[in-house]
């Protein structure tokens, strides 16, 4: 049983990174914007998507291909921002209904262009495999959560220490304080929507090649980072680290004790559960502007 | 009535065959319903592909003849989405626009389920050739018949094997949908010494399975079954062979093809089981002219679906000309019921719920990629059979 | 009637105290002004008396009933309207449908009945007031015209017009001079003088512009800090040393 | 009456009198008895999103709950189709009233995530309850209305036309529910809530109680729509309820023109009939309808309807005019 539990929780952080990676971008663009981009799901697969297509055309390197699909994602998250969720500011229930015809826009041009079979992303890493105990896991694999949680450190140290960061948590906490002390709100809004755009391409490379890139790989993600979030308060960026986290991990170590099929609907009556009891969420406090 | 009807039908047909002298043929549109988009798209493929493949066929050798007249065939496609609405308004179009003599295809149970009254209303002959769900084929309609075995009549060859494997406790990791939810609660059923292990539910989109394999060596079982398709399949059986379970393998016919050994690599897949309609390598004739046929036209093995999909049709035409009529739909269910038509995946003969029984076959991955059939003993042969 | 009781009131946000144990005894019909320096916590105090938000501590009355905490639709029912600071209207409705509305009944079974029964003797009989108070501000004109195109010193007079129309008891006008120009603002004064005379009746009156409020109000209340600090005429305050270091200190 | 009123009278002569005109083309008759069954539930949301402002991303969750509650009804416990569909809608009504209190301690963008979420649980449950809802594979033999019978007359619903009358009937219902609660005080109070919530509460509106309600009376003509798509259908699928489906619900209503009377069926008409203009492929198709979605919230925010007002006032100037004298 102790080790079910142990290879449980692995399991879950690996799972629990990847929703962190989406859970990441989605606060980032929240925090700016006010807005949660439920399209946020389809950068992830156009991510994968692109990763797949640069590493199998161009380059065979699984790096230069994950970077590459960053930069185009980051590049299409920009335009979005600046083409329609911009223009949206203010209004949100427009915004997320335009978040809405960008998935399906999204999801049904890749399965126009690239059909809506599966594609096999074949990486060495995947394959190498490392021995604990009587658990095997494959580098992939664990390679997911050491690279997250890089990421994860990275963008604290980012927000924390320079001065483009700084600009950023000011802009998340008041926006007019921000405006008026001179930081360039415009331009820190689209770029954290670039950034946040370019998480989910990264969550779609590192994912794609351990299991498979195909038309809905965000669909979960997306929904599970909108969770994990929700359930670490929103806006706050350690709450989605957090956040995102604790759901991964509850999710698998609960498959020792409950039905699966019942799965989500368990993990999401949690969630409701528990904002019922905290409506700010585990980490977060009570956002303005959501009235 | 019937005879007025049949003389009025012939005299038609001979004023047509009369008339259009110069034509040597006419072509007949037959009726698809496959998922081409969403969530079955991928079978959906390997549906098609059976069709087409039948169709060249028959076109290629001239055509059908019917009342002395030859016909060539016309596939009328629609995209169902797997999605009931869509799949019901497919149907109405192919009876009432295109006024096909006969539908066939579909994948999932609840979109055939939406399909199968429609058939019934304009007395159109509805032939499945994927979708298990048994309840299907219980609804008392005449114009239903399924060539493909449901979910039942696998189970029940499957679970003939595995009572003599005696594996206990056996777990089980299903996709949430018709055919995995019905797999594991049939073979549950029909396995009663088996102990309970583990039983692992996943939906679309799902691919990581490492908390049902945690689950499975928690359980300490002896066997998984996987019921589920080619892709979740393939990641499945990867993560088990990494994650080092050591458990039989049991799995549905989408793995136990060479396109699935692509996937993977023979050394993951070795020993695993799985139960198959149609295994495309026996040394059947008719199973050697379908594969080889197959393979030169798709470039790869052949599929069940799509052997199933290409007896479909094979059965469909043949019932055309047992009926000698190319548009009555009632004549040709009623040739329907009657047939007994010999096809790639077996004897095709509807009960009378509108039922086939093909064979149900297990075959067993070799070592060096190939696979060998274990099922029915009657049929047992070795390694490169499969 | 016309009695409005506060009982140390007070209300913090996080760390900011902006209600500190305000009492306030307010009697008899009237314009009661409320003025005090920015933060001073009249803002505040017109939330927890309208409901908007529940205070942390102390009690209202009023005409004798406790209200203490009631949301603010229940206020609402009992005769106690407001307008905002930021001037809030129905944008998409017109200026008679923004009127009309405050004089609807909002009772929940009644109004699902009336679904039934479409009747529509209230409304009609609300309308020749609506277009009397609408003539009285001059947006007669503009009856027909959604709010969302008029300036927004009519939106002012449109929400005065509209508090006014839902018959209260209880005014609490949230700096209604703020953003209006001064031939507006006449018309701004007279209308609220026309309506207290016809029906007396408290109300308290948040403003800035000293001119507008001093020459309105009977009474002035001065708050500074979440405090009350002076009460009196408007003479009275005017020379209050308090109240000068208030606003300068 | 009006010249609207007769243009709607008008418009309902011609969709009644389809079974006689579009007689020789009964797949016309379908994909109308398709729009009316899509119709119903929008009609729904319409009043909830387009009416009363509360963005619902699990519509067809609530629809589902209607279809299964009637499928059991009518083949498990052998009703008629009448009491089934007023118990469906008093069963999704309910059900999601009661939901709609949980959802509304949420605001904004939580309030959307939360109602997703009640989507997907209903979804897993329609799926996974095998012993009530026949699980996955579907609730198969929900048998169409029995038929009426007047005398000797018997009037089936089998027959495709007169199945649309039952659709076409239904769908009026629902149009002419949401003309007299939008034409009403409630109707009044909830587009208060809609444009400014503090002042409608300032204004004495139990902003949360109308709320409550209205989500009821929109789920329960989720309820309804569903009722009618599964006796139409002859089966109660789950893929008929899923995530994405409740998405094509906002999809419907937001082309056709929130908080528009006619929006939801001009949604509804364009939603089934431009895949039969256009004959593309469906992911095309579905951009397409992404795009557009994106486009109206940009450019369009009252959709269709608002852009046909715009051309029929373009048409037929208004005698008063909106301009104030000088």
């Amino acid at each position: 049983m102790t080790q079910a539990l142990l290879e449980q929780v692995i399991n879950g952080l690996m799972m629990g990174s990847v929703y962190v990676l989406v859970a990441l971008g989605l606060v980032l663009i929240y925090g700016v914007m006010h807005v949660v981009n439920f399209a946020h799901g389809v950068l992830f697969t156009l991510g994968g998507y692109l990763g797949h297509f640069f590493f199998t055309q161009w380059w065979d390197s699984f790096w230069m291909a994950t970077l590459l699909s960053m930069l185009s994602v980051g590049l299409v998250g920009y335009a979005l921002e600046r083409g329609v969720f911009h223009p949206l500011h203010g209004n949100l229930r427009n915004q997320v209904i335009a978040s809405l015809g960008l998935i399906l826009a999204f999801e049904n041009a890749v399965i126009a262009l690239w059909g809506p079979n599966a594609l096999q992303w074949k990486v060495a890493t995947t394959e190498q495999l490392v021995s604990v105990g009587e658990l095997r896991f494959s580098v992939h694999h664990l390679g997911i959560i050491v690279l997250t949680m890089a990421m994860i450190t990275a963008l604290g140290l980012f927000l924390k220490h320079t001065r483009f960061g700084t600009a950023i948590r000011a802009t998340s906490q008041n926006q007019e304080a921000a405006l008026v002390v001179g930081i360039p709100v415009r331009r820190v809004q689209w770029s954290a929507f670039a950034l946040g755009s370019a998480l989910a391409a990264l969550g779609g490379c590192l994912v794609g090649p351990l299991f498979l890139v195909f038309p809905q790989m965000g669909d979960v993600p997306l929904v599970k980072g909108l969770a994990g979030i929700l359930l670490g308060g929103m806006g706050s960026v350690p709450g989605a680290v957090v956040g995102g986290l604790i759901l991964g991990v509850t999710e698998s170590v609960s498959t020792l004790f409950l039905p699966t099929d019942y799965r989500d609907a368990i993990a999401f009556m949690v969630m409701v559960g528990i904002l019922l009891l905290r409506p700010q969420g585990l980490w977060g406090q009570r956002v303005r502007g959501e009235d | 009535m019937t005879s007025i009807t049949s003389l009025f039908a012939a005299s038609a047909l001979a004023l047509c065959a009369w008339l259009p002298a110069a034509h040597a043929q006419t072509k007949v549109q037959i009726g698809i319903v496959t998922a081409l988009t969403g969530p079955m798209a991928a079978p959906g493929v390997f549906q098609m592909n059976g069709f087409k493949l039948a169709a060249e066929e028959i076109n290629a050798a001239g055509g059908f003849t019917v009342g002395g007249r030859k016909y060539s065939i016309d596939l009328k496609v629609y995209d169902t989405r797997a999605n009931p609405s869509e799949g019901a308004t497919a149907m109405q179009r192919l009876a009432t626009v295109d006024k096909v003599p006969v539908v066939l295809g579909e994948l999932s149970s609840g979109v055939a389920a939406a399909i199968a009254p429609i058939a019934q209303d304009f007395a159109l002959p509805f032939i499945l050739t994927v979708p298990t769900g048994p309840n299907l084929t219980e609804q008392n309609n005449p114009f239903l018949f399924r060539v493909n075995a449901n979910n039942h009549q696998l189970n029940v060859a499957l679970a003939d094997f595995l009572t003599k494997q005696a594996w206990s406790p056996i777990s089980f990791i299903a996709w949430n949908n018709d055919a995995g939810r019905g797999g594991v609660s049939g073979i549950k059923e029909l396995l009663p010494a088996a102990k309970d292990g583990y039983v692992g539910y996943f939906n679309v989109g799902e691919v990581d399975f490492s908390s049902h394999i945690a689950n499975v060596r928690n359980s300490k079982s002896q066997a998984v079954m996987l019921f589920m398709d080619e892709e979740p399949g393939s990641l499945a059986i990867k993560q088990i062979r990494d994650a080092g379970l050591k458990v039989h393998l049991v799995g549905t016919l989408a793995m136990g093809s060479d396109r699935f050994l692509k996937r993977l690599d023979a050394q993951k897949l070795e020993g695993m089981l799985q139960y198959n309609a149609f295994p495309p390598n026996a040394d059947v004739p008719r199973i050697k002219k379908f594969s080889q046929l197959y393979k030169a036209k798709f470039g790869e093995e052949a599929h069940g679906f799509s052997a199933q999909s290409y007896d479909g049709l094979m059965v469909a035409v043949a019932a055309m000309q047992a009926a000698g009529t190319v548009s009555d739909g009632k004549a040709i269910r009623d040739a329907l019921a009657k047939i007994n038509h010999t096809g790639v995946i077996g004897t095709i003969k509807f009960d009378a719920k509108g039922q086939a029984n093909p064979q149900v076959y297990v075959t067993q991955w070799c070592a060096n990629g190939s696979r060998r059939i274990l099922y029915p003993d009657a049929a047992k042969a070795g390694c490169g059979a499969g | 009637m016309n009695h409005l009781r506060i009982q140390s009131l007070g209300k913090r946000y996080g760390g900011v105290v902006a209600l500190d144990g305000v009492s306030l005894d307010i009697e008899g019909a009237g314009i009661y002004g409320l003025i005090g320096p920015n933060g001073a916590g009249k803002t505040t105090l017109f939330d927890c008396l309208a409901g908007t938000t529940e205070p942390d501590q102390g009690r209202v009355w009023l005409n004798g009933q406790e209200v203490t905490a009631w949301p603010a639709h229940r206020m609402a029912h009992l005769g106690v309207a407001r307008t905002f600071q930021e001037c809030r209207i129905l944008p998409e409705e017109t200026c008679l449908d923004n009127v009309l509305f405050a004089a609807q009944p909002q009772g929940l079974l009644a109004n699902l009945a009336q679904i039934w029964t479409r009747r529509a003797g209230h409304r009609l009989a609300a309308l020749d007031e609506a277009m009397r108070l609408l003539h009285l501000v001059r947006l007669q004109d503009h009856a027909h015209v959604p709010a969302a195109e008029l300036s927004f010193g009519q939106r002012r007079l449109l929400e005065i017009v509209s508090t006014f129309m839902a018959q209260p008891d209880v005014l609490l006008l949230d700096e209604p001079a703020s953003g209006v120009n001064p031939s507006l603002l006449q018309v701004l004064g007279d209308f609220v003088k026309t309506m207290m005379a016809e029906r007396p009746r408290i109300m308290l009156l948040v403003e800035h512009n000293m001119a507008f409020v001093m020459d309105m109000a009977q009474d002035i209340i001065v708050m500074h800090q979440g405090q009350l600090l002076e009460r009196g005429s408007p003479a009275q305050v005017q020379a209050s040393a308090k109240v000068v270091e208030a606003y300068l200190g | 009456m009006g010249l609207k009123g007769l243009a709607c009278l008008l418009v309902l002569l011609v969709l009644a009198s389809a079974p006689w005109w579009a007689a020789q083309q009964p797949f016309l008759l379908h994909m109308l008895v398709t729009a009316c069954v899509l119709v119903v539930p929008a009609v729904g949301l319409n009043l909830m999103l387009g009416h009363g402002g509360l963005v619902s991303l699990g519509h067809m969750g609530f629809a589902g709950i209607g279809a299964y509650v009637a499928a059991v009804l009518m083949v498990d416990a052998r009703w008629s189709f009448a009491p089934s569909v007023l118990a469906a809608m008093l069963a999704a009504g309910a059900a999601g009233g009661l939901i709609s209190l949980l959802c509304f301690r949420f605001r904004g963008h939580f309030f959307m995530i939360v109602t997703l979420a009640f989507g997907l649980m209903l979804h897993a449950v329609m799926n996974n309850w095998d012993s009530v809802t026949r699980g996955a594979a579907g609730f198969a033999g929900i048998p169409r209305p029995s038929p009426l019978r007047w005398g000797d007359q018997v009037w089936s619903f089998g027959p495709l036309p007169n199945f649309y009358a039952l659709a076409l009937g239904m769908a009026v219902l629902a149009f002419a529910l949401q003309y007299l609660v939008v034409h009403s005080n409630f109707g009044r109070s909830l587009a208060a809530i809609r444009q400014d919530e503090r002042l409608a509460r300032s204004r004495g509106v139990n902003t949360l109680l109308y709320k409550t309600t209205v989500f009821a009376m929109g789920t329960a003509l989720a309820g309804m729509g569903g009722v009618l798509q599964v006796s139409f259908l002859r089966v109660a699928a789950p893929a008929s309820f899923t995530m994405l489906e409740s998405i094509n619900m906002v999809l419907i209503v937001i082309i056709g023109g929130a908080g528009s009377l006619v929006g939801p069926a001009l949604g509804a008409l364009l939603y089934v009939g431009l895949p039969e203009m256009l004959r593309l492929s469906n992911e095309w198709r579905l951009v397409i309808f992404g795009v557009m979605l994106v486009l109206i919230t940009l450019f369009a925010p009252k959709g269709l309807a608002g852009l046909c007002a715009r051309a029929w006032q373009w048409l037929i100037p208004r005698k008063t005019t909106a301009v104030a004298k000088p």
